[in-house]
């Protein structure tokens, strides 16, 4: 399914899978930049962390693109070590649970190192790492972190949610950014097809309006905002109702005035994150409103998370502890017209369901 | 004679292991299985082999790959199948799924998806059992990859300097994912543990339930005398690091490299006596995966239970 | 200098350091309990942790209290092995900074393991990390994660503010808490002393109370209790302004309803965190206020927490980094009678002059 | 004679960290330098000889007890006792402080108060230096405590596997605040880095500045060839883990353990050239104290610079 920023693919457009908007921003990254090299476990193997990296290591030789063995706190401080040495590396994680292993070169060390050496150190480097969702992930495979990194002064955090944002974003960071930059990718979105634009800026390094509306502000990040697009347009058709969607696709540096410019006019907001509410991306949002004027919101809001729980495995569990797509336009439906807005909700369930039968890989 | 019935019954366990995860296999394209499952076809004389030489009372804890010592520590079939099925009925209730097996009743604690992660979890479980005078072991079950963490120096060290009742298993099969030992290895266990003062065995047979068994009873006798030792075994992995293909077109690895252990392999080889096993214990695969399937699939209730 | 809970020693009290509540409740821990024992770098040495384990080695043996190698991931994973085998492991890091080494065995196991296994395993454990503050900490010896761990199902996290919070929370925890716990001790409330009472119980497993007020709602944490208590005393003297301190003290599993109520009754919000402002304890204030109804709040709250960036070295940086007695009592004033409240603030700047010249040792 | 001239050199820098260190304990109550700081006092002859044996262009990442690296690499003592001061023209401005001193123009890259967390950043330099096909060398210098963490099982691995220019220089003073090696190591450092495949050489005489210059020297040609190489230096430190006393009084060591050092320890064998040197030497450092006094505190303008 082409799940399309614009809604239709006009005169400049190709269709570009978010996988294949990655491959084509590392190759292009790596021919640019003789100081740009990637290294992550499997970057140069057939799967090429899900099709992202595939074939850069033939293209660009062994020393561009290599393999490491397992050692997530080691190859971290490495890149540190090499970005203060001149170099630009790229790292992954094909879990963004495995960087927790490298939590202290993040949190300790990059983060601080610019300032803690008042500007006489810089660490830019850019650290991808995929979310897993569905197909029995469970506990392990399925955390999506921004919160806990975005906590951090000194790190950069965005969640690409199209091939759009990645063709926008990467080549911005890898060439200027100064320090470094957690990109946070969702594996679900790797296999979709999204119709880019090469001509012209349309993601920034901070958040932006996916889909305008009057009705009611949703923020969402990552795959979550194509879930909130799909809603958008389900309450559209079914309810008349015009929901305005913000990506907030940057998570350290959001753009939070354009949230509250958007709140100021709905009065009313949904908050669809990828992670669990609690300390959370849905909270900061509330205090970036409430420190502007409580009496932006209208009502209480609604913010769709993650349970309050680790991720279960069970299928007929993982269903009920992401928001899907029913609940989702409930949100919005109750936001604007009451709990008791008696229109029907859509039959799918889970997100996966409805437009992707995710079966891996892994 | 007392070793036939000994390899009577390793090969037994083998071969059920080996029939489970080819069910797995069966069952799979019908989505009834929804979790990554990570086989040990080819490697499951391990499993065996390790499980016999241990008393009842050892404590494994073992990673995502995990069907064979599920099985061979003695966990329930059924239940095993309830939980690759995601029901209530499940081990866990099917909140763990393929790659978090456990069993603590018969001694399995838990499977982790983070390489490496249980290592230091069976070092603090010997530190356990030492420091209450107990005779009991612990081993921790890992790949050839997990040795590559930090954690297992972290565990080498303190296992050593404590002197805990430790036996570091690792089932050597060449591989992390598509990666060969040598691009990632610079050291051979048994220099690395011996850096330590820690005794260490290589095991080239490790299609050998028998040999790996006799490995096991030797070098438990050392620990639960209170040396932590390193036991290398090498072994096979047959199909694609995760899923239930095989992944010889792919290129990173030739068919040929896992031929010769399969000449060797006692369930290929030993054809007359799988054959005569086979209908038994896919009874008893049977009956577990309708246990599975007449299980209800957990739901609300079951979501936020058990969270601290 | 003594910071009372309660306004003056009255009978069944006496003063009683922090420091010297941890090792009463250390030394009683392993008393009652065989199955505890605590290990951590240094708890064994002549320092023991800030004088919260001294002695207990030569009292109770090494066997049950034991110094380790640098190795904090290792050593995390050792802990909850020892717990799944039916042991109590109590560990140390003396700043919690060094915990980032273990935020793997933290996140990915023990805070999954009862969960992800279906409630077939546990780890009881308690893990006592220090927050590190003035005389020069600097980036790496200063963080507060309190919001970083709370992010994550089933972990408990709690940060004492007082004696008497250890000498309630401990026992208890030790007893009967079924999962992981994570303390976070600041270390400026170490040399401390406080009035305690040896019988009752007072501080609950979630949120209190800390004074009693009607005009404005002070939630705050760890040492920042102490300095809104100060506050709310100096408010109180010198403008008649009646400030209800609440101690959030579980950051995971607070009394948002008591926050709710009391701020129901005020308008008026402040929030004093130790951490950054940004996806830390304000945000999910906010959040749990917003969601029950943006109307509590009659105007934007007044936030107090660490300067968006690393902390630096230099004491000229560090008094303005940190919120200070000073601005303690202008967020308040400035809730209640608003930002031209016109009265003299405390010229005290920094709260390390205020009560304690910290000098380390660190 | 031309060893003369060298020894000479290095005893100029070292009596000089050692004064400045002196200066330092002299200041402390004070309160000017409010920031923990970690003598090197008994280690000068390590730093000295060291950074003597490299060439300017190498690069080494250092720790938080690193006065002795910072001034034998060439950093400046006037920004050096400014960012001790916490002021404007401190090296850093005064974000650093005394634990992360830094002089990447005369190659000393950041320092870390996180034990053992700047191993991997010289073996991420060294990767750079070979991907370019540059002749420099990145040293990582670490107490024998940093040997603990896994972090350091995981760089020497890299390191080996790639063959990257790395030369990891260990400080031994047989301490880690106030745990003794033996309780805290199972291993030596030359039989572990040989597990790996790499080079080592233990040098007792860590007094000896020509001999520590010597051996770096081989080790750098060696590191520069593209084998990495671990060099462990053993010394003594004199005074308390952290701060400017002196810590025999707690019983946890004795002052006779550092006695048969000091009695080596040139800057206090060679009392005659330290006396001709000295005023020369405490002029400089009144310079440097001079000038962080005159040095204004950064106030708010800065507190929100640079972060990103
Ligand atoms: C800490 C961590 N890093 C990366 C991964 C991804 N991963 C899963 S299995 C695996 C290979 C592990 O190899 P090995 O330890 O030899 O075990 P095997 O799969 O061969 O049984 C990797 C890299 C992971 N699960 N955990
Ligand atoms: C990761 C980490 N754990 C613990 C500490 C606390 N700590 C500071 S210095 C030190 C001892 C380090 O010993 P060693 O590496 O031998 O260096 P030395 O201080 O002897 O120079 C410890 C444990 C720390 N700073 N970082
Ligand atoms: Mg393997
Ligand atoms: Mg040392």
């Amino acid at each position: 399914m082409n799940v399309a920023l614009a809604q239709s693919a006009s005169q400049g457009t190709r269709v570009l899978s978010y996988a294949g908007a990655l491959l084509e921003t590392m190759d292009a990254a790596l021919a640019r930049h003789t100081n740009v090299f990637i290294m992550g476990q499997g970057v140069d193997d057939f799967k090429g962390i899900f099709g992202s990296t595939t074939g850069l290591a033939e293209k660009h030789g062994a020393k561009r693109v290599f393999d490491v063995p397992l050692m997530e706190e080691g190859m971290t401080g490495i890149a540190i070590g090499a970005a203060l040495a001149g170099d630009y590396p790229i790292t992954t994680h094909i879990r963004a649970d495995f960087s927790f292993l490298a939590m202290n070169q993040i949190l300790n060390l990059a983060a601080k190192y610019r300032y803690m050496f008042g500007g006489l150190m810089s660490c830019p480097m850019l650290i991808r790492i995929v979310v897993g969702r569905s197909w029995g992930q469970g506990a392990q495979h399925s955390q999506s972190p921004q919160a806990t990194f975005a906590h951090f002064p000194g790190l950069t955090v965005v969640m690409p949610s199209s091939s759009q944002a990645i063709l926008d974003m990467y080549p911005a960071i890898i060439a200027r950014h100064p320090g470094p930059v957690i990109s946070i990718e969702h594996r679900l979105l790797y296999n979709l097809d999204f119709t880019v634009s090469d001509t012209g800026k349309h993601v920034p390094l901070g958040s932006y309006v996916a889909r305008e509306g009057t009705d009611v502000t949703v923020v969402a990040t990552s795959v979550m905002v194509l879930e909130a697009l799909r809603a958008a347009q389900y309450v559209h058709d079914k309810a008349g109702v015009s929901a305005e969607i913000i990506d907030l696709n940057s998570i350290s540096h959001p753009d939070w005035d354009l949230v509250a410019a958007s709140v100021r006019r709905t009065g009313r907001l949904v908050v669809a994150d990828t992670s669990w509410l609690e300390y959370g991306v849905a909270a900061e949002v509330c205090r970036q409103l409430v420190v502007r004027d409580p009496r932006l919101l209208k009502q209480p809001p609604s913010l769709l998370g993650m349970a309050p729980a680790p991720c279960p495995t069970a299928k007929s569990l993982e269903d009920i502890y992401y928001p899907s797509q029913h609940e989702t336009v409930d949100a919005i439906l109750t936001q604007v017209t009451g709990a008791g807005h008696g229109i029907p909700l859509p039959v799918e369930r889970s997100m996966t369901e409805g437009y992707k039968r995710f079966r891996g890989p892994f | 004679m007392k070793d036939e019935a000994t390899y009577r019954r390793l090969f037994r366990t083998a071969l059920l292991i080996r029939l489970v995860e080819e069910r797995i296999i069966a069952l799979y394209p019908s989505d009834r299985i929804q979790s990554p499952v990570h086989l040990s076809i080819g490697q499951e004389a391990v499993a065996v082999g390790v499980c016999d030489g241990l008393r009842p009372d050892d404590l494994v804890f073992a990673t995502y790959r995990s069907h064979g010592f599920y099985i061979a520590k003695g966990g329930r079939l059924d239940a095993m199948f309830a939980e690759l099925y995601g029901r209530t009925d499940g081990i866990s209730g099917g909140k763990a799924g393929s790659m978090h097996l456990t069993a603590p009743q018969v001694g399995l604690m838990g499977s982790s998806a983070v390489v490496a992660s249980t290592i230091p979890h069976a070092v603090g479980a010997a530190l356990s059992f030492k420091r209450r005078g107990s005779d009991r072991i612990a081993v921790t079950v890992f790949g050839d990859g997990a040795t590559e963490e930090g954690v297992y120096h972290e565990s080498l060290n303190f296992a050593a300097l404590m002197e805990v009742p430790v036996l570091f298993l690792c089932e050597d099969n060449g591989l992390a994912v598509h990666s060969h030992r040598p691009v990632r290895q610079a050291y051979r266990l048994a220099e690395h543990a011996a850096a330590f003062g820690i005794g260490s065995r290589r095991l080239e047979e490790g299609w050998d339930m028998l040999a790996v068994r006799e490995a096991t009873l030797q070098a438990a006798a050392k620990v639960r005398a209170g040396a932590p030792f390193v036991l290398e075994i090498a072994t096979s992995r047959y199909k694609e690091h995760v899923g239930v293909g095989e992944d010889f077109h792919f290129g990173y690895r030739t068919s040929a490299s896992v031929d010769a252990f399969k000449r060797r392999d006692p369930l290929i080889v030993d054809a007359a006596l799988a054959k005569a096993l086979e209908p038994e214990l896919e009874r008893e695969i049977d009956a577990a995966v309708a246990f599975a399937e007449a299980s209800p699939a957990p739901g609300r209730p079951e979501l936020l239970t058990d969270i601290i």
